[in-house]
Formats: structure tokens, C-alpha cells, sequence
């Protein structure tokens, strides 16, 4: 199947990013194809390479861009929600872009599901 | 449909309208959070042994194991891991995440 | 809406989907109603078959009557009145979230359908994509 | 003690455990969401009006009005500004916000 | 603790208060736990009389027989029995929160004293400082 | 009197930013002294020069740097908080600077009141 996933919190205050990441990886596991990974709302904080957690724990934004590089997923951040918390281009970890609503509504549609992650 | 939620019973009121707008026949993946509502002497427990009547309750079960509940599951409820999360995903012809 | 041109019309043109977005957040405490709308405007652009239902907090998005002023934060209730202008005419109410605040249609900024929970559940589940927030 | 509510009774269990834990005298005031609970016809109303005997209920006028809520307040319940949000936190000797 | 050298034996060395923290959140569904309990080691630090209340779903951050393998998330839950190493002695749970949670002070990872709600209201009320989460 | 502040959300997002920030003008109108605002949890992204809202919306960031302008507030970001989140001293908007959770713990010390805004 092709799985559009909506991640709309941001990486530590909520587990949703942990638990996308998790789904994401299991499916691609099962051979289910990506069709993208949106991130709306707080959920653009998810894409900044100046994230440093501390040694002792998972670093959320370097697994996202690691799967991204390993199995061409698409990752896209909502650039209106983007700008409202100041979330940049040159900001971007790899394997991250930023776009429109649109591409929410194109995975909604072109998906076969839409699982959503969120506080 | 497959209704996820991710909150606990108490702290919020996302399980009750689930439940509440949740067809008979429909899947009920707990999650996150949510998993409290999948253990005994929860609050949430005769609803949830109610609801188990009329569809299939699952719980994730690293997020049970994480919050050490998963040896308080209440009988009946499923426990699945990102691989059944995914399997109940595409069995069920739509999902619906209960934010 | 300048995301409407670059988006539409790309692979999806032509395919219709149902989406409904659920509001069940209060307006202001969070953003959560107002970057919802946001999706539901574009959604529409793209000419899917868009619904809106409104439970639980969610109904209090509609309550007629916001005065945002002294919290110099933007009210965006009247952006309600122009989802018709977008061909977004699919505007549900749960009966039973209304009732328990104590609110009526009349109390509404739009003209709502007002469900029961069964009703609704039922429209839930025939659709194609939800979001909820 | 001021206590600071700021979420719907509807949707998270803030306010009863405030209520629960708030002694008899103490000041209760509801802001952002939290000012639904001081509207009429709310789930909260009997809760309310049980605490309006023991304690000063506020809720920030701003906030009601942003909402739409401001003609539906229950009598008793007193209005304030942020100026009147500033006096009751240095009036009272001590402020918990109930996150 | 690295900030404990630059921050304690400023201008407030000395001064005790009374710092509660209430604890209403479960763990690894939000972080406010975990970055809740790094307030109260500084306190800790800085010599304040600190105390921590679990209520709500806050007494689920002391459930014995956590195991965060699968979630590949860190298993903070150790950090509680390191408290009485930063002099952090005052723990209380409300007993209603506990059992309506079906918990009971042995399913607890630390000894905490079990307060009824009254108990834990007078508590709270002699504060200087709550801080919840 | 000598108010301490404590926000625990980003801006936008939730209400807390600006909960506090009305609150702190009122304060300061009424002759009270801010002794600190401190910013915690998702509250550090309050502090980054980046944020662009759109046009008719309220600037929050700017809000708070012009407060800390006119009234030499002390805006406090949590550095752990901060790295965990990607926000670098190099973002600050001006006003704010980062420093160890002591400056939290010395406000409630210092400050007659500590008020807390949040989700």
C-alpha cells in the first residue's frame, strides 16, 4: 500500500514524531511504500539540523533524515506553519523541503491511507 | 474505520467520543498515552469492556511496556506491536486519529 | 492562497476524494482551528469533496459574537462565513456536543446541519481521509 | 492561593482536580480555555457554582469575550482585565497555575 | 548538573523557599516529566526546601517496570530513586489519583508518602513556588 | 512587587505566549518590576529571529524583544531546552539570551510571585 503520514507536533514535547517514526519504519519493513511525510503544525520543529538532544538520548531529526536518505521518503514541511515559528531553508536537515498545503491535501488523495500523529 | 487514540482517559476527552462516534464493527488501536485505558481498574475500564462488545480494542504494546502497564491489560483487549499498527491500518478501509 | 496555483493540477487532478476535517478544539487556546481551516481551504481547492464537522470544544470555533480585540490576537471566525465562497457547504454539528454548552444552531456564525452521534459516526465512516484536530 | 485554570473542563480534568485540591478561601481564576467553565448551560456549571461558596471565582474578561462567552457568564463569577489578573496574583500570597 | 557551578551562590545564596512541583502528566506521551524532574534538581541544587506531589496522571511516572526498549526512547524513570541523592526527600502522591488509577504505593518505584486530597491541599497552600507540568 | 514569569510554550501554537505577555505589559503598567522571564520546555521557541507570521497576524517575538527594549525585561531561554529544540544563540532576537535553568530556580527565589503560563 501507499501511506501518507501527518506528523503535527514537534520532535521531545510530544511523542507523536517518536511514534510516526516508528510506524514509518515498520512499514517500509512490511514493503508498504511511503507516499510522503508532512508535517503540519508544531510539526515543522521536527526539521531543523540545529536540534542537539542530549547524548543520552534518540536524536528525532537525524532518524527522520537517515530513513529520508535510505528509502527516498519524502519529507515535507508546511511552509506557512513554517515561517509562523520560524523554521527556515537554510535551516533544513537533509532530506527535508519545504512546500505548500497542497502537498498534504496530493498525499491525502494519491495515499491510500492518511494516519495522523498529533498531540 | 480504524479509530486511534493517544490520550489518556483521564486527562482528556478524546477515548469518550471516540467511543461515542465509533461504529459497531470498527477497530479501537490505543496508543501512546492512551494505552492507560487499556489497563484494570482504570477509570475508562467498563467503558472500554462496554465497547469491546461491539469492536475490536488493540493496544500498542512498547507504549504499554514503556509506562510498565503491560502486565495490568485488561482481558480481551489486543496487544500489537508498529507491525500489527500497520496491518490494522491497511485492513481497515480508513483510520481516524483522535487529536 | 498563493499555494493554490503552484499545487493544483498536478497528479491528483481529477480524483475526488472524501475528506473531513473534525474540529474538536475551542478557538484561541490553540491554533489548532485556524491552521485546520488553512488545510480545509486548500482541500477545496484541489475539488475534493470537503466536510466539516464540529464536536466537542470544536462547536465553540462557530459561537457567534467573538471580540478579539483586548487579546490583540486576529479573530478569524468570519473566515467561516467565506468557506461557501470555496464551495464548502458540508458543515456538520454534533447534537450532543451543543447541548452539553448549552449552545443552539441560532448561537452559530454559520448555518451547521446538526447531527446526532449516530448520524455523524455514520457519515465518519465513509469517508476517505480524516483529520482531526 | 490563586489558582490559575486555563483549559475547558470539557477537555482535560484541570479544573476538577484544581477544585479538588483548592482550599476553602482561595481564589480561583479562569483564563483561555479555562473561561468556558464560567459560561452557562457548561458541563462545569454545578461544580462551579458548589465552589462559588467556599471560594472567589474570576475569569478573564479578554478571554470571554475573544470566545463569544462574555454575555453567558454565571452570576457570581467575577470579571477581570489583566490588570485585575496582576492584583489577584499580588493580593494572594501564593499562585499555581494548573497545567 | 553543569549549570549548578555557574547558577547556585549568586545573589540568592542563602534564601529558602518553598518549591513545590506538582506532577500531572504521564510520562513519554509528553516530555514534561522528564524535563520537569531537571527543575528539581536544580532546586535541589540551589538548597531550596523542594518538595514533588504526583497527581492525576502524574503518579504514572512512578509505575514500577518501565521498559522503553521498544520505543527506543529513554527509560527515565531511574532518575526518581536518584533524588535522594540531590537531598530530595519530600515526595507525596495523592491517594485518590492512585486509586482511581488501580495503583497502590507498593506498584511505585520510591517510597512516597500517600496524602489524602486534603492533606496535599493544606500542603500545597504554604508554598512559595508551584510549579506544574 | 517583583513578578518572575515562566512560559512553557512556543509561540502561536498555544495561547501561553501571549497570556504572558498581557500580562506582563499590565504588570508593568501598574508600576510592578519583572524580575525575569524565564522560557522552558517548548517556550524556547519563542526567542528565534526567524519567526514571520503572516501580515495580519501578531508578532509575537517581536512583542517580546520590543518589551525587554522599553522596560530592560530580562528574556531568559533555557539552554538545555534550547539545544534539544535547534534554537542557537546565533537566532535570538534581541532581548533574549541563554543560560542554565538556575536563572529559573533564582527567579523563584528573587521574584515575591512565580507565574506560570502553558498548555
Amino acid at each position: 500500500m501507499r501511506l501518507g503520514i501527518l506528523v503535527n507536533e514537534g520532535p521531545y514535547t510530544h511523542q507523536a514524531s517518536d511514534s510516526a517514526y516508528q510506524f514509518v519504519k515498520a512499514a517500509i519493513a512490511k514493503g508498504h511504500a511511503i507516499h510522503r511525510v508532512f508535517f503540519y503544525h508544531d510539526g515543522v520543529n521536527n526539521s531543523t539540523k540545529h536540534t542537539e538532544p542530549p547524548q543520552d538520548d534518540r536524536h528525532l531529526v537525524n532518524r527522520w533524515s537517515k530513513l529520508a536518505g535510505e528509502h527516498g521518503i519524502d519529507l515535507v514541511v508546511c511552509v506557512a506553519a513554517a515561517l509562523r515559528r520560524g523554521i527556515k531553508d537554510e535551516m533544513l536537515a537533509p532530506g527535508f523541503r519545504i512546500s505548500g498545503l497542497g502537498q498534504l491535501v496530493e498525499t491525502g488523495i494519491e495515499g491510500d491511507r492518511l494516519v495522523v500523529f498529533g498531540d | 474505520m480504524l479509530h486511534i487514540v493517544n490520550k489518556s482517559p483521564y486527562e482528556r476527552n478524546a477515548l469518550e467520543s471516540c467511543l461515542r462516534l465509533a461504529l459497531p464493527g470498527a477497530a479501537l488501536l490505543l496508543i501512546e498515552d492512551g494505552v492507560y485505558a487499556a489497563t484494570r481498574g482504570n477509570v475508562a475500564e467498563p467503558r472500554l469492556r462496554e465497547a469491546m462488545q461491539r469492536m475490536d480494542i488493540y493496544a500498542l504494546r512498547p507504549d504499554l511496556e514503556a509506562r510498565g502497564m503491560a502486565g495490568r491489560v485488561i482481558q480481551g483487549v489486543k496487544l500489537v506491536d508498529y507491525d500489527g499498527f500497520v496491518d490494522l491500518v491497511c485492513e481497515r478501509p480508513n483510520c481516524q486519529s483522535w487529536l | 492562497m498563493s499555494e493554490f496555483e503552484n499545487d493544483a493540477g498536478g497528479e491528483s487532478a481529477g480524483r475526488i476524494k472524501k475528506f473531513m476535517f473534525v474540529n474538536r478544539k475551542a478557538p484561541y487556546g490553540t491554533i489548532y482551528a485556524l491552521e485546520g481551516l488553512e488545510v480545509v481551504l486548500i482541500a477545496a481547492a484541489f475539488d475534493q469533496d470537503v466536510s466539516l464537522a464540529f464536536v466537542d470544544d470544536g462547536v465553540y470555533q462557530l459561537a457567534k459574537g467573538q471580540q478579539t480585540k483586548a487579546l490583540e490576537i486576529k479573530n478569524f471566525s468570519p473566515a467561516y462565513r467565506a468557506l461557501e465562497g470555496y464551495d464548502v457547504e458540508k458543515l456538520y454539528a454534533e447534537r450532543e456536543s451543543l447541548e452539553a454548552r448549552g449552545l443552539a444552531a441560532e448561537d452559530l456564525i454559520v448555518p451547521v446541519e446538526v447531527l446526532s452521534s449516530t448520524e455523524l459516526a455514520e457519515l465518519m465512516a465513509v469517508q476517505d481521509v480524516v483529520i482531526s484536530s
